[in-house]
């Protein structure tokens, strides 16, 4: 691992944090009028995936997708303007915080219906077979999305086919306030049971930066070898509430003590704790690699704040392809 | 005995009061036992009747309708949720394939008693997944029963009278309902499926309208009759099946109809209510009926497209001003709105 | 150059015509590279275009329309097809969460041209879950097309004018018309989406009609006819968009409507067509407007039942005499009839 | 295994075999006017099923449900009356053979989207476990069924809750006229697949009759002493055309050799060879009961011939229980 690969890891990191954390901070403006999921404390798979993938490579995702958004090099201005409703949001307001699209970056767009953009991963995947490039189409989902039917055939299908397809599995243990072991049969490790569906399947330590960006990495070789699809679940956890800005800690789903486990395992500080250990940064780097990030994120807000909301006769455009 | 409660605690009773009654009564759907249950509509069941009879469920909707259609066909009554109506897209197979039939394609043997609860979502930018309404896809069915109550009293009755219902029952809130408080009985009172509510008697127009339409109506009645307006308004309670008699008395006594839906117009539930109408009393009809439904547009997000999106109260008053021909004013219904328009009132922030 | 070929010909040969025009049309479907071909509709395509772009698929109609969606946001055309509609209720969250509104909710970037073949039984104790109408369902969903083609000419034109819209189309095909004969064109003809087609010009009322009722429709007009009545016949090919010009014009012509339909009638197509008429031509209607549909239960699978389920071109004639107020004759009808009612003709024999 | 439920396993298994070909040589009479998929080369795992659990316990099946509903105690003479349409019928005429029913056998319905009944299985076992009763709910289905979404969800959900659910899955190597490995990735067995769910699983030789036999005695006295789900998979082979009463190897999907080569497994003739063998039964006792079986199926098809169609207004009764 070359350390510039390891500080833009860190970099993406650190940016989808502050953008995370600046949404909780201000959301109580209630100017960001829609459901919105943040992905603090699980910033390391969506930025890992998204510095080796291309950005010609398709990535979609859930409801919690502003972190592979900007770690596949989608345009903050865009995002935040789309959670502010605004005509310059990269859905045009149509869609809000649970629907990103940025075609340039091949973020293929986000949707808010547990499972839902699996398949269509699957069907990009078999658009790139048909097409004969070497493009990879990734999925972004979590451990509840894996209770959804469609699944199992999506894996299914990419497995008989053999398509290019990157399955990633973020395993926050929680699907809005109910842990896992209320959804799915005991002792069943959610990548073995995608390895027995035939899809080449591992696991990881998902607040171990390098280590999912090695994971990532080997991963996304074998896909592009023609190796067929890969699965790839990692372990890690969120920090707020399932929707909105707030902790949510106390309100008994979940113990403050668990939270706090997984905050000592802090993925940023991890990361930069270890960058800085090794030399790869300097402090004063870290520092400026911060500041430039708040630049961005605060001329970012301005821009959202100050887009105009859509033309009343938005309503009606775009229903169809014309 | 009755006392003014919220339409979300209604429904709670409805729940504690018909799994006291019949141990047969179960209940699941996501989150029914987390700290929000569902609204608080569910909160406290499973402490009162056990994980085996309340229990959460996995992110699988239709294998979760099959195992409620499954257990039915043994003597348990379900009782399903699901926070969002566009989850349950994923159920129609199992609700439309086997629910909706079993009872009649076996000769009526067995029979499926199930309730499926289903909420509508609008505003706070929940936009094209999280707030469609689409109430006419299940009437459509053969089968099936589709209720849509509008206040706190019909919400308990129909909650209980669907539960106990020997068919398979959609019942279906619209989320701008749940704050809502009126009076309810204390006792376990179920109201019949297929009656209408005539909520205000008129002589100029029949308004035929359900759930969340009937508080838009209402508003918009009585700015109308200040502006010597008199319309009968009909809250359906039922969509299916729905009550005729009491539709076409109407009419023919005003001889206007406008139709009211929460849905999308094409084949919807106001369609029905106008061709019905347009077959049935076309001579007493003393001109065209209307419909105020939603255009034929998914949901947008943004609170600038949603204001042209919903019929509010005022859109309302000014259809039946195009009908009578007359200018009328809606200055006093938009003066009322101190709030956004993207939530139904101060209270209702953030996604749900 | 036209020729006279089957229904299910002109739908092979409008794959064939698509699939050399342009690379990225694909097909899948269950059983579409079987001897049987889909019936008849999908034979010989595999081995002209190779497995890669027509294969079968596992039973998994959601995730594969999942597929189908996700690959059409490259640049693919997928066209996808159901040897039953019934069977794609387990893909509808797919169609309404996803190519529905994928256009609109991001914004109008990426669209959704896949086209969704849908075949309609009946007959043969089909029964409950192997013929259900259900067109009106997917009309319901604000952003999606939907297409119903009656004849031959219409099929071949439809499918090619579907399969090169941009937006997701679902196309429905009935399976009593597959082996009825029609003047095609040779070339890769496209009728466009939303055009009615007036097939008899008549004075005396309008029917609006579609699929197979448009058969049993051209069979009571002949009837009518020659009992001095005159009916103008319009197949509406598109269910949606919806030629409501065409309708009008013709209403206002005649002063009635009847309008028909292949679906149960609560919330149906028929509903929507009378209802529109109903209040955009109150004032050119002689008469109540009137429908036939389905009744409103489940297929039942008995010949029995069936015969007084299904609405023949007699329940047409009959429909007609009421709203004159004429008693007609349906003898001849009757007697044209040498086979079985469970059959479109003596070729048709089992399930399929 | 004692003779006695060996020689009783025989008759249901010739049983079944008499009447589906009775129906397959009068199907050309044109009276049976409905889709019928006959179970010809399948019998053994309907009979042993319904041999080994009690009346009490409930069975789901699917398109191809006559075996499974014979096996199981099902009224021969109303399965037939319903292939007829007839009044008499055991769904009144409303279902066909797609859609058979008898509640005092404890066949709880079969039905015709493929996986269909699967989660209804499952819902019986859960309403098993509510009551508290030592009863056990089993569904048949295909290879071509674990292809659907639902029927991961249910196995996934009877996991779960360790309810008291047989699966039955006869893995007949064809969907219509679709071979299995068109359809589901390489080298995936079925039953593993069920396994890697959470279910214990197992498979066998569907036609080996005394084999299944005791593999379904020991899954049950499993589930029914609380063990929890149970899982099998049994390989098989249809003889006839998926739907209708021909033979169809000359079409191409299948070689005439490959089904040969079953045809001399005929699992009918096997058991009858190894009881004649053993001496479980004499070549008289053996005619005896062809003679028995062929006397009760006349008298059946009679009395479907000769019942009436229901009433025309029936149509709208039954749409809902009053
Ligand atoms: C089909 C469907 N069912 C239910 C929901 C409600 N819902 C929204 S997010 C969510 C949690 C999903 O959990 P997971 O996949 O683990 O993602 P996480 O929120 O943990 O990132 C649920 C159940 C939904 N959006 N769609
Ligand atoms: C949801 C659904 N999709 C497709 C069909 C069409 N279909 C009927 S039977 C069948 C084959 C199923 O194969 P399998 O489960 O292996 O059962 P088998 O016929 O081999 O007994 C199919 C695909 C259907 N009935 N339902
Ligand atoms: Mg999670
Ligand atoms: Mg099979």
């Amino acid at each position: 691992m070359t350390d510039h690969r390891a500080v833009n890891l860190l970099r993406s990191m650190k940016r989808i944090r502050l953008v995370e954390e600046t949404i909780a901070e201000r959301y109580a403006e209630w100017k960001m009028r829609c459901p919105t999921h943040l992905c603090t404390g699980q910033e390391t798979v969506g930025a890992a995936v998204g510095q080796v993938l291309r950005p010609d490579d398709f990535a979609l995702s859930t409801h919690r997708s502003h972190g592979h958004y900007l770690g596949k090099g989608g345009d903050l201005k865009r995002m935040l303007a789309e959670i502010y409703l605004k005509g310059t949001g990269c859905s045009g307001g149509k869609g809000g915080s649970m629907h990103l699209i940025d075609r340039e970056a091949g973020f293929k767009g986000s949707t808010a219906i547990v499972g839902g953009t699996i398949p269509l991963a699957v069907g990009l995947g078999l658009s790139i077979a048909l097409k004969g490039s070497d493009q990879i189409s990734c999925v972004f989902f979590g451990d509840g999305a894996v209770e959804e039917g469609v699944f199992y055939e999506s894996v299914s299908f990419a497995a008989l086919k053999q398509l290019p397809v990157l399955f990633v599995c973020e395993n926050n243990f929680y699907s809005v306030y109910t842990p896992v072991a209320k959804r799915q049969p005991a002792g069943r490790a959610i990548h073995a049971l995608a390895a027995a569906m035939g899809v080449n399947a591992r696991h990881g330590d998902g607040n171990d930066p390098l280590a999912v960006l090695d994971q990532v990495e080997a991963a996304v070789a074998e896909i592009r070898s023609g190796g067929g699809p890969r699965f790839l679940e990692f372990e890690t956890y969120r920090w707020r509430e399932h929707c909105g800005p707030n902790y949510d800690n106390h309100i008994g789903y979940r113990t403050e003590a668990e939270f706090l486990a997984w905050k000592e395992r802090d993925p940023v500080l991890r990361l930069e704790a270890e960058l800085l250990a090794r030399g790869a940064v300097t402090g004063e780097q870290v520092a400026a690699m911060t500041d430039t990030i708040n630049e961005e994120i605060a001329a970012a807000f301005l821009f959202a704040e100050q887009s105009p909301f859509p033309a009343p006769e938005e309503l009606h455009a775009q229903v169809f392809k014309q | 005995m009755s006392r003014i409660i919220t339409y979300a605690k209604a429904i709670n009773e409805a729940y504690f009061q018909a799994m006291e009654q019949d141990p047969a009564v179960i209940c699941f759907g996501l989150g029914i036992d987390d700290p929000k249950g569902v609204f608080g509509t569910t909160l406290g069941l499973q402490d009162r009747f056990g994980s085996a009879r309340v229990f959460d469920m996995p992110t699988a909707e239709n294998g979760m309708t099959g195992v409620a259609i499954g257990a039915s066909l043994n003597g348990i009554r379900p009782v399903m949720c699901h926070q969002r109506l566009d989850f349950f897209l994923l159920a129609l197979d199992q609700l439309v394939n086997n629910a909706a039939k079993w009872h009649y394609m076996f000769g009526g043997q067995d029979s499926v008693p199930i309730t499926i609860r289903l909420i509508i979502g609008r505003g706070w930018g929940q936009g094209p997944t999280h707030s469609q309404n689409l109430q006419a896809l299940f009437a459509h069915i053969p089968g099936l029963k589709v209720v849509m109550p509008t206040t706190a009293e019909d919400a308990k009755g129909l909650l209980l009278a669907s539960i106990f219902d020997d068919n398979p029952v959609v019942f279906i809130e619209h989320r701008w309902l749940h704050n809502l408080e009126g009076h309810v009985p204390e006792e376990a009172c179920r109201t019949p499926l297929g009656k209408a509510a005539t909520v205000r008697e008129g002589r100029d127009l029949t308004m035929v309208s359900f759930s969340y339409m009937t508080i838009e109506a209402l508003h918009a009645l009585d700015v109308l009759e200040k502006q010597g307006i008199s319309c009968e308004l009909i809250d359906l309670r039922s969509i299916k099946p729905l009550d005729w008699p009491t539709v076409f008395a109407s009419v023919r006594k005003t001889g206007r109809l406008l139709a009211l839906d929460t849905g999308p117009e094409f084949c919807s539930v106001a369609a029905e209510v106008v061709a019905r109408v347009g077959m049935e009393c076309f001579d007493a009809l003393r001109q065209a009926p209307q419909r105020l439904a939603l255009p034929d547009v998914p949901t947008p997000s943004s609170p600038s497209l949603k204001k042209v999106f919903y019929q509010r109260s005022e859109d309302i008053v000014q259809a039946v001003g195009g009908m009578l021909g007359r200018e009328l004013s809606v200055a006093e219904l938009e003066q009322q709105r101190t709030w956004p328009l993207d939530v139904p009132g101060e209270w209702f922030r953030g996604p749900f």
